[in-house]
């Protein structure tokens, strides 16, 4: 399932849904990405996105997990709009019968996303905005999964 | 055709998206690049200075510049992402 | 952090506190392994452990991964006493500025939690108890850390 | 000494702990074992006959059948973990 959406998500309440009623799943693995701020100079951060080729590549990178690996359930949560430092950004989580195929699948479907997803990060710190640079190590964390 | 621009191609361009009628010399992305670049109606030759930086995607999928399009086509230019 | 519990725990509430407050964290990674009943045959498992080495294994595994990873947080909760399938057993979390650091030291810590802590399974099924035999994948899995 | 029993080991002995003061020809856990078999006041020897199913910690730390062990030892017996 995929959701692209400005407010928050309830990581307990959506983890829970993934196995709700559900006795043959073994194995929840879950990655949740939010807003670091190293130097802590950052005010504020603003995510744009592309949506119509975000809601594609989210559910074409979805599909490829599910082919590569046996999961039960797959979720993307990906906020857009105004955010601030420690603010939730992503939220992956798969399910699976085995812990493994939780763990790579969601490990794969995070490299992915950073950088096939269409979304763009613009940092505001008292210096002014600067658009966040694409960073070398995503593409190749990506390419592992060749 | 649409055309779409992301990010800091968005802001050094001033506007988000726009409409154009495909011109007969333009078959590929490149050439509409080359296109926009000799209108100096916006920035467009600043913005598309840095070609390697920036990426394409027609009708929601990642394109090389030389893919053929059409005047139905969403084409978007964008610099590389940094979601997650 | 360790805690070794009868009652269930709650996974967002657990996942936020550990980046509570703090801007320097870009990923959380989390593993919840639950009950699982494939056949639907189990009506109930109970866990048995040994208490002090329980506590003594976990904290030593703990360490082990903040050494060999960059992590801010660490949490492993396990469960004993009597479970149903379905039921949430053990959640491993990581923190850390780095995504790969959070997946791996989640993944490690499960792996040899699985092989190391002094748990074991009983299981109740209409012809009776049996003690679940432990898994020759999961010695391969901790064994590929070393 | 203070000698623990889980799982099946548990069930099978019939208890969960039991002290044992030493004897003087007992300095490894195998021998302690072997000294355990010769009772026959409960099932030791049906317990122990899977030795390679069994696993041993001494002091909450996991050891080999040669290890020395002390008077004031905590030794306990029992089958591969399966937590998690």
């Amino acid at each position: 399932m995929i959701k692209v959406q400005e407010q928050d998500f309830d990581v307990g309440g959506e983890l829970a849904a993934m196995a709700d009623g559900k006795t043959d799943i073994g194995a929840v693995v879950s990655f949740t990405g939010l807003v670091r701020d190293g130097g802590g100079s950052i005010r504020k951060m603003t995510l744009e996105h592309y949506p119509a080729m975000t809601e594609k590549r989210l559910a074409e990178l979805e599909a490829a997990a599910r082919k590569r690996w046996p999961l039960d359930e797959v979720l993307i949560i990906h906020r857009h709009g105004e955010l601030s430092p420690g603010d939730r950004i992503v939220l992956v989580a798969t399910a699976s019968a085995h812990r493994q195929a939780a763990f790579e699948a969601c490990n794969y479907l995070i490299d992915w996303l950073k950088t096939e997803a269409p979304f763009w990060k613009l940092e505001e710190t008292q210096l002014g905005e600067t658009w966040v640079d694409a960073h070398d190590g995503d593409a190749a964390a990506a390419a592992r999964w060749k | 055709m649409k055309i779409l621009y992301f990010a800091w191609l968005r802001q050094r361009i001033g506007v988000g998206a726009e409409d154009l009628n495909k011109p007969a010399c333009v078959t590929t992305v490149g050439e509409l690049v080359a296109y926009l670049i000799e209108d100096k109606s916006k920035a467009y030759a600043t913005a598309f200075r840095e070609m390697e930086a920036i990426r394409v995607a027609v009708n929601q999928e990642y394109v090389s510049f030389d893919r053929q399009i059409e005047n139905g086509d969403e084409i978007a230019f964008f610099p590389p992402v940094t979601g997650g």
